[in-house]
């Protein structure tokens, strides 16, 4: 059967052109960056191209990107390499970050700073009254999401930059599920820090970047050789870098072109599931979302085998059921959204991608989501409740 | 990741679904937990004539609720009790560790299906517990992010 | 002119193995491991065999692996992630650590650890009585690099396992030049952490592992989706990964016979150089140095420029002169071993390879070195005043 | 990362040697940074007739040398002491940021081996600077190392 990936947001497929590039600069391009012969210099020069992508895209200076091994460390490097220099201080975040930025929040409170996790009304939105409200004397930095993981939402970018500035409040966004497929201009957004990934954008695992803007002063994260003018060590990632850029490059042509045709795919599969499905809601935002993103609660089911019935239609997705992650809570982003436990147990998140899928992907989906989810409500005893009419 | 006995026990649940008329049924797990599980209790002369699930969670609790009921299944109510969630570990060939409490709940959930029968018709039997409210009560695996 | 690549300490060619598997995991195995669908368990799984390549490797088991960004990452890792629960404690390391050992350490005394800096002898020995004269009571870390990656030095690991294990000190070593070239049984030689990287190995830049002992706790540096078993986070470098488990085993087969074919090539150039070339001489110690590396210094003349020159004839190479660095101190190594500055500044490092190099390519070496050496010591204001006898 | 221009000079070295029964000589640098200029002058007349050149130091080092040599011969010794280091970094279509130091160096150099001449020949000449000892002892870039 045809395997059909609708978990863009998880990795992405590298992409044929990638494939190519990727090859050819292993292949002839193994040099390293640092060593003073010609060949060296061409790998360092294709190094700086690359940096000059990403600089152009945000509209940033090319000595304002900063090479990283992937989202992960670009968000520990921000906070960290920050906070270092404000001992104590307070940070503002929201209940709905990736865990790259929640987990060093709670890393930083144990270590004496005082960190605000601002809530988020159903849709996942932060409220920005909230966060004017938490700023103290001794805010140090603002880091909230561009887009969310799990329900697409959009946060606020630029009201938020705004605030941040007039406070004196270095911003810092996690930029890694909105770049490459929401046009971002540091400088009108007023981001002081932008962390971004390849992978989930038909880019290598492994790679990443992070925009410091210049004039604010982090410490490094990782210490040595004296790489990226000697704010990240370490023998620089050349394939990594040089598809990064040209990966980033080839999601931002034709991007609206291609958002419209993702967005109907996935208003497309909103409706019909909406429309078939009794007890389902969508979760996040109707329109604030990412393009790609879908994500649905089936009341009574839980998500684990809801992916695994999934599979056996030969459609790969994910779920923010704790039972895929192998703790006991679900999803904390469902459960910020005010999700009882139940709802955000039986969660599923389909992410689209303009060169995975297809309508005829979405007509499958349809097709298949009505009897999966019908088959696990009859095994259901919450469901054998629910239509007894009580628990 | 699930040995095939476990994905077979997922993609064809046995006694999946209800008893009209059972002897006695009992519930355990928590919503919160993403595990719930029913047994229905069909019993005559001691023995468990025929038994039935009903579970919300994930494959390992669908494979473990459907492997316990055939372990059960036409056994007397005494050696229903003495089935440990080992045995339902072994006649699936194992579960990965993070799935290991859903064996747990299919013990829990026989017991307190017996117990029910047991309060119902005033009788005691050798190995019978008090059915746990929440058997995770004492577990927290998110702290165990830290090294 | 064919180019001859003599700078293998530095990074290595991706091997045609390693490229064409690069190529087809790239392809068909993009997938995120933490996903729950068959393909993500199969990169998984890739993952695991990895580990357990380098596990066999190195006599470990395979949940004592974690994998890294690189070697730079693994240092730092090691270091800060085990200080970080003994503040203000004392570590012993040595001189001629590469600076992702080195800058850590000092970045660690600037927030109060106190650290002995072993002297080396003129060979880059440390002395082991040192050593243990240098522990104390607050002593909670040894970090002492296996072979050093400019002169290839070899330093007396077991013993200084001994020792550390004798006094309930943590051992970690810096083994990214060694790994590869040299057995290494982490039991037998008492290593409680030991770093390695991939492209030191023909493999890919951007990947590297960090071994830890069991019962050995240190911090995380990346904090998130927990990753590594909550010790590394990140989206798993799939392709780094694997390329590294299968280049490290592929490095490991016939090692005995590679060493000495690459050593009788190290040979006979040292023999030859020192014979053509006065005022020549071999850095390091003569044997107990890693099978492919060459350090020479030669009097009255400047790193750089040779290697400009030796770029002329086709020879890739480096220098530890400050020039190639743009620093003023030229390698801290060569002033470790007690080289006055300006013979530091005559250094040249050829690093060889079994895969890269051949006996022929040594021959051109052979010839064209005593007429660059001559060409540069005839503009050298220090060689006129030599030959005049007296500054 | 050098232009064509410094390629030329370090491949081609444009008064190379030393000047037998030169006028004067000025050294500058020292090996611990690893840049050592000598400059030797022939003077006629006020003018520099000849110069020549012998430096240890790396590729810029030398192609700046030699720069220099090209950019003072035949002029007059003040007009020779208005060149400075922008002059030489120009003619040789600049140098990369870590090589700055070494056009210092060249400029230092020219003044170092005119100051020779002034003292043996006691003369004093506009813009002449005492040479000083040690160009460098005010820069650490190895501190430069946190952001
Ligand atoms: C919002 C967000 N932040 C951070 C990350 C981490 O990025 P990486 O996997 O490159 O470490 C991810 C994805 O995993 C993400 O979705
Ligand atoms: C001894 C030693 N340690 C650490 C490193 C750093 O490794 P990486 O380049 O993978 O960060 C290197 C090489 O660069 C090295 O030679």
């Amino acid at each position: 059967m045809q395997r059909i990936y609708v978990d863009n947001a998880a990795t992405t497929r590298v992409s044929k052109p990638i494939l190519k590039l990727a090859g050819d600069v292993m292949e002839s391009m193994f040099y390293n960056p640092s060593s003073i012969y010609r060949e060296a210099h061409e790998a360092k020069a294709k190094i700086e191209e690359s940096r000059m992508i990403l600089a152009d895209i945000l509209g940033a200076k090319s000595e304002e990107i900063f090479f990283t091994s992937g989202g992960t460390e670009s968000d520990n490097w921000a906070i960290k390499g920050l906070a270092i220099q404000h001992e104590g201080g307070h940070i503002i975040t929201s209940m709905v970050e990736h865990h790259a930025v929640l987990h060093v929040c709670q890393e930083l409170e144990k270590k004496g700073y005082s960190v605000t996790y601002l809530p988020v009304d159903e849709m996942g939105m932060i409220d920005l009254q909230d966060l004017e409200k938490a700023i103290r004397e001794d805010t140090f930095l603002i880091t909230i999401m561009f887009a969310n993981n799990e329900i697409g939402t959009i946060q606020p970018i630029e009201e938020i930059g705004r605030l941040a500035r007039k406070n004196n409040i270095v911003f810092h966004t996690d930029a890694v599920q909105a770049f490459g497929k929401i046009r971002i201009d540091v400088n009108k957004l007023s981001i002081d820090m932008l962390s971004l990934s390849a992978h989930k954008i038909h880019g290598l695992k492994g790679s990443g970047a992070l925009f410091i803007r210049k004039g604010i002063r982090i410490q490094p994260l990782l210490h040595g050789g004296g790489q990226e003018k000697k704010k990240r060590s370490g023998t620089e990632n050349i394939v990594g870098i040089v598809t990064m850029g040209e990966t980033a490059k080839l999601s931002y042509q034709d991007l609206e072109e291609k958002n419209n045709t993702i967005m109907m795919m996935r208003d497309y599969l909103i409706d019909e599931v909406l429309k078939t499905i009794p007890y389902a809601r969508l979760n996040g935002d109707a329109t604030r979302r990412l393009a790609g993103n879908v994500n649905f609660s089936f009341e009574f089911i839980e998500g684990e085998s809801l992916l695994m019935l999934l599979e056996k239609e030969g459609i790969l997705a994910s779920s923010g059921s704790a039972c895929t992650s192998g703790s006991l809570d679900p999803s904390h982003v469902l459960l910020a959204i005010g999700l009882p436990h139940e709802k955000a147990h039986g969660s599923l998140r389909i992410s689209l991608d303009y060169e995975e899928n297809t309508l005829e992907q979405m007509d499958h989906l349809i097709r298949v989501l009505p009897g999966i989810v019908e088959k696990l409500r009859d095994l259901s005893p919450l469901y054998e409740d629910f239509i007894n009419g009580g628990a | 990741m699930y040995s095939e006995k476990v994905m077979d026990h997922f993609d064809h649940p046995r006694n999946a679904g209800v008893i009209q008329n059972a002897d006695a049924v009992g519930t355990v797990g928590n919503a919160k937990c993403g595990d719930i599980m029913r047994i229905y209790l069909k019993i005559e002369d001691e023995k468990i004539k025929d038994v039935s699930f009903k579970t919300f969670g994930c494959g390992a609790a669908v494979a473990t609720s459907s492997m316990a009921t055939e372990l059960v299944k036409g056994k007397s109510i005494e050696e229903a009790l003495t089935i440990t969630n080992k045995a339902v570990l072994d006649a699936l060939d194992g579960l990965p560790p993070n799935k290991i409490h859903c064996s747990l709940l299919a013990e829990e959930a026989i017991n307190a299906a017996i117990y029910n029968y047991a309060t119902l018709n005033h009788k005691h039997y050798k190995g019978l517990r008090e059915p746990v409210e929440d058997i995770y009560e004492d577990e927290h695996p998110h702290d165990a992010l830290e090294i």
